[in-house]
């Protein structure tokens, strides 16, 4: 994995709000087609990094350098930013149509992304319709209408139930496999961290900072209740109530 | 995004009261300039000195300003209380118990969509010209929004929360006085406040069309001695009245609900 | 089994008596009208009132037919509303994103809001002359004119900030922003500004016409008094006012139906 | 105590229209039970879950607490729900004192279980505040003390954690086991969260998918606390996982 092209490099970033400081020198790269996880306890300043990284908000101190001159991305919130005034495939159209895309071709493209989530027969559905895991799969779909190769993930299945989330998981592993895209994925799960990731960057509560980095090399389709698995889980799970 | 900008407290004051102070300075130069004629509007500066006058003057219309105010406060508040006595009680049973909203409802719907305005002949009919009939008018005009505002209030209570009250054994009687009134609390002071609002211009109209006194009778009169500074005087009371009497309300209502995110 | 049966029962025979209480209570409504008229013989009953109404359609007042009444008065709310809609829902918009614009207005606006749209008629009738629609348009205009400002400003201050980064995430620019997430979003909040101010444009309507007018319901109503208390009259003109703001109440529910599907729907 | 079982269900349906949603669901809890009930998701475990409460009436079928037929009025009935539940307008030592004035219990009984519990959940501090003021994790708090205050006959806990944060949540089912253990309650607990099922309870109860029916109840011996990287631990895990697996 390592060997990838580098396609991010954040170096020391800082950030505070007034006294509170919830960036401390936080440094590390992403990878070329890699799924980064980057995993913390509630409340640490993940999503804040999320923001600096997609230029929503800016640093107090450091850099975030892109290798390449695309430096948007596809982001994927928790709680689905979904436009309920806009059926499905108008809210999977619509980061095309802010870019003055014509309207078949945003037609095409919203409809490949909606039947890659697996949610043919629902274009025309409003999102009030939809369950919790259906309104992500919406919001998956639209980070990837955007057509970046990169792809950010704010906590994206933290509001949906234990089962449901497996079964996203596996979707957006399976997604992986015929759309190619570096994910970066915030969780505050150790056990999706260790399912999904490449790699994982262990973060601290506030201030928040890279404790660790860990690659586990687990063979896919990875399972959650094999010895290997469960090492690691209490492995990250000690380094975490020690990072607290 | 749509967020004000952080400013100090000196530059959001001087901001606001620019505003203001533009507003007057426009009004008073139009007026001396003679680009209106003061046949049809008179300087800030004019009104002042209109409403000093009036503390004594009776002319045209027959009372000092202090009377026109006196009497308007009295009704509207006896109206206003009425109703909130009558229209809030009303309300939160409609929207609790169903056979209180079969009783009712359609009663009400059918005077909900009639101005209160309207009542005034008959009103007089019945009551003849004088304080009753007025006390009447503004009770029907608060009266609607009161009972709107509880109605929906208590309706939208948190299906959870009488869930709660429910398998923790609660009778019908316990969920409407522990569950359902104080959660409709909020709502029904948005009523009081829109049905204060209700009464005090219909009070006004009221006195235009059918009374001898009140600050809608002042500026009706002043319109027919053709008295700019007499009705702009009466309206700007008006106005500050209303807008004083909501205030105290909004205050009474933090006091009220403490538990609500103001 | 036979529990379940009986409470199904049940329930049905509730639903039955709450429409029977129902038609009770309008019955009540037209026989304390009756009684009333009874009890004061000034008081036009409810046939009085029927009457009244087909000797009204035989010789209207003062030459003016009665559907140039209500006619009159349809215009005048259509007129002040839809161009209330649009002075409103824009200086909202402005008061909503611009924040310093609306920290010099709000004051101002504040101001003027206090007084009631009715205490507007003696000044509006200085100004341009109690003779054709102007001066009761203005008032009508006035009376719907501040809840739709109010609800614009506020819809568009409560959009979602979720929604407004998302969108600047999607690649939207401002105005893109503001066509496609503030504005939608903010309907809703327009929509009941508009019922409120229906409402009280009716009720400014009512009072226009009734201190400054020669022709609409409002003049009906006022005649009433006149013509050694035809009350029967003012009950044509009530009923009439009801109905007409009822109907535009449906109406504007019903278009509000069409164009805010989404936010009444519920997940299948 | 194990003589007469404290809650019996017999033959419980409940017919929505023409969909079957609960179909003939029999099963005995005894007195002072952990039970967990799992299921795959859209199961059917909300209404069940409303049917005990009395919240909705079955199409067939009996509830009975002490042998006779469950009664709000009558039993000590609690339900905590997913979306926190407490009284907006109530501080929170009034909150927690809700159900117990509703009870008509003694005041000093009142006023002393107040304190025990608001001290059981570490918000003696927090007493005079508005719900407003508080996080959504004590909120949810508040309401399970109130629940657990009357010292209920059967607690009802419908996914009350499925919202917090991964770490809040361990600690509140460290809590929640410190409050059953101490009041002696009966609990139902529902989850979607296996591992949570695993974790909490002596019985687990697994659902199968509409027209849902008990599938199985699995006896959970493992001594508390537990311990998830426990070997014994997973191998429970994984096998009422394989039950009701969907995904």
């Amino acid at each position: 994995m390592v060997q990838n092209a580098h396609k991010i490099e954040v170096r020391h970033l800082s950030k505070s709000f007034g006294d509170t400081k919830i960036l401390d020198d936080v440094s590390f790269d992403v990878y070329e087609n890699e799924f980064l996880v980057i995993l913390g306890p509630g409340q640490c300043g993940k999503t804040v990094l999320l923001n600096i990284m997609a230029g929503m908000d800016t640093a107090d101190e450091g850099t975030v350098e892109f290798q390449d001159q695309d430096s948007n991305m596809g982001f994927v919130f928790q709680k689905y930013a979904l436009y309920n005034w806009k059926t499905v495939e108008k809210n999977v159209e619509l980061p095309l149509k802010f870019r003055g895309v014509g309207k078949k071709e945003r037609g095409r493209v919203a409809k490949k992304y909606i039947d890659l989530v697996g949610l043919n027969g629902f274009a025309h559905s409003y999102p009030a319709q939809l369950s919790g895991g259906m309104k992500q799969r919406v919001g998956i779909a639209r980070a990837y209408a955007m057509g970046h190769s990169m792809i950010l993930m704010d906590e994206p299945f933290g509001a949906l139930d234990a089962q449901t989330r497996y079964q996203m998981e596996d979707e957006l592993l399976r997604m992986r496999n015929t759309e190619k895209a570096t994910i970066v994925f915030v969780t505050n799960n150790i056990e999706e961290a260790i399912y999904l990731g490449d790699r994982i960057l262990l973060f601290s509560d506030k201030p928040s900072k890279v404790v660790q980095e860990y690659i586990p090399g687990l063979e896919r389709p990875r399972n959650n209740a094999a010895d290997d698995f469960m090492s690691y889980r209490t492995m990250i799970t000690g380094q975490m109530d020690l990072a607290l | 995004m749509y967020q004000e900008k952080e400013r100090p407290l000196w530059q959001n004051v001087l901001l606001s009261c620019s505003g203001i102070l533009v507003f007057l300075a426009i009004w008073q130069c139009v007026v001396s300039f003679g680009i209106v004629s003061t046949d049809k509007l008179v300087a800030p500066y004019t009104l002042c000195m209109t409403f000093i006058d009036k503390l004594n003057n009776v002319v045209p219309d027959g009372n000092t300003i202090l009377v026109h105010i006196a009497t308007s406060l009295k009704l509207v508040l006896a109206g206003f209380a009425l109703s909130c006595v009558i229209g809030v009680p009303l309300g939160v049973c409609m929207g609790f118990f169903k056979t209180f909203k079969a009783l009712f409802s359609p009663i009400f719907e059918i005077v909900k969509p009639i101005p209160p305005l309207a009542w005034i002949p008959i009103v007089i009919v019945v009551f003849g010209i004088g304080m009753k009939s007025e006390l009447f008018i503004i009770f029907v005009a608060a009266f609607v929004p009161c009972v709107i505002n509880s109605y929906t209030g208590i309706q939208s209570t948190d299906p959870a929360l009488l869930n709660v009250a429910k398998t923790a054994g609660a009778s019908r009687w316990q969920m409407f006085f522990k569950v359902g009134v104080p959660s409709a609390l909020p709502m029904v002071f948005v009523g009081i406040k829109v049905s204060f609002g209700s009464a005090w211009a219909t009070l006004v109209a009221a006195e235009m069309i059918a009374s001898s006194v009140g600050l809608g009778y002042m500026i009706q009169q002043g319109r027919q001695a053709s008295r700019p500074d007499i009705v702009l005087l009466g309206m700007l009371v008006i106005g500050i009245i209303g807008g004083v009497l909501t205030g105290l309300l909004g205050l009474l209502e933090t006091k009220v609900i403490p538990w609500e995110r103001h | 089994m036979g529990e379940t049966l009986e409470m199904t029962g049940g329930k049905m025979s509730r639903k039955y008596r709450y429409s029977i209480l129902s038609v009770i209570s309008v019955i009540c409504v037209f026989g304390l009208w009756w009684a009333a008229s009874v009890w004061n013989t000034n008081l036009a009953g409810p046939i009085d009132t029927a009457g009244r109404f087909i000797r009204l359609v035989e010789n209207p007042i003062m030459g003016v037919p009665l559907w140039m009444h209500v006619w009159a008065s349809v215009r005048r709310i259509l007129v002040s509303f839809v161009l209330a809609c649009i002075v409103g829902v824009s200086l909202g918009v402005a008061f909503g994103i611009f924040p310093t614009f609306k920290r010099i207005m709000w004051p101002v606006f504040s101001l003027i809001r206090p007084i009631p749209p009715l205490a507007w008629i003696p000044i509006v009738v200085l100004w341009v002359g109690i003779v054709g629609d102007t001066s009761k348009d203005i008032i009508i205009f006035i009376g719907i004119v501040m809840a739709i400002v109010i609800n614009t400003q506020a819809g568009i201050r409560q959009t979602d900030e979720l929604l407004l980064k998302a969108g600047k995430l999607l690649g939207a620019n401002k105005w893109q922003l503001l066509i496609d997430i503030t504005l939608p979003s903010s309907i809703p909040a327009i929509f009941a500004g508009m019922k409120t101010g229906l409402s009280t444009g009716w009720m400014s309507l009512v009072a226009a016409e009734m201190i400054a007018a020669k022709e609409g319901i409002g003049f009906l109503i006022n005649q009433s008094m006149k013509n050694s208390s035809d009350t029967a009259l003012d009950f044509i003109g009530i009923i009439l006012v009801a109905l007409c703001s009822a109907a535009f109440t449906l109406l504007l529910n019903a278009i509000e139906r069409k164009v805010c599907l989404w936010s009444k729907m519920r997940t299948k | 105590m194990a003589d007469q079982p404290k809650i019996v269900v017999k033959n419980l349906t409940k017919v929505f229209d023409d969909l079957t949603v609960l179909d003939h669901v029999s099963f005995e809890i005894n007195k002072g039970d952990f039970v967990c009930i799992v299921g795959p998701t859209g199961c059917g475990k909300t209404t069940f879950l409303n049917l005990l409460a009395k919240l909705i009436e079955p199409t067939e079928g009996q509830i009975l607490i002490d042998n006779e037929p469950a009664d709000p009025k009558k039993h000590n009935i609690s339900f905590v729900f997913q979306e926190p539940s407490t009284f907006p307008w109530l501080t929170v030592e009034d909150n927690i004192k809700f159900n117990m004035r509703l009870k008509k219990m003694d005041k000093k009984v009142i006023d002393q279980r107040a304190d025990e519990i608001l001290h059981m959940i570490g918000l003696e501090d927090q007493r005079q505040l508005y719900p407003k003021d508080l996080s959504a994790s004590a909120e949810q708090r508040v309401v399970i003390g109130r629940s657990f205050a009357v010292h209920p006959d059967l607690l009802l806990m419908d996914e009350p954690y499925a919202q917090m944060d991964i770490k809040v949540r361990y600690y509140l089912e460290d809590e929640v086991l410190k409050l059953w253990r101490n009041t002696g309650s009966t609990v139902l607990f529902i989850t979607h969260n296996i591992e949570e099922a695993v974790y909490l309870s002596q019985k687990c109860m697994v659902m199968s998918q509409k027209p849902t029916t008990v599938k199985e109840i699995i006896d959970n011996p493992l001594p508390y606390p537990r311990n998830v990287s426990d070997p014994e631990f997973i191998q429970l895990r994984k096998s009422i996982t394989k039950m009701i697996r969907w995904w």
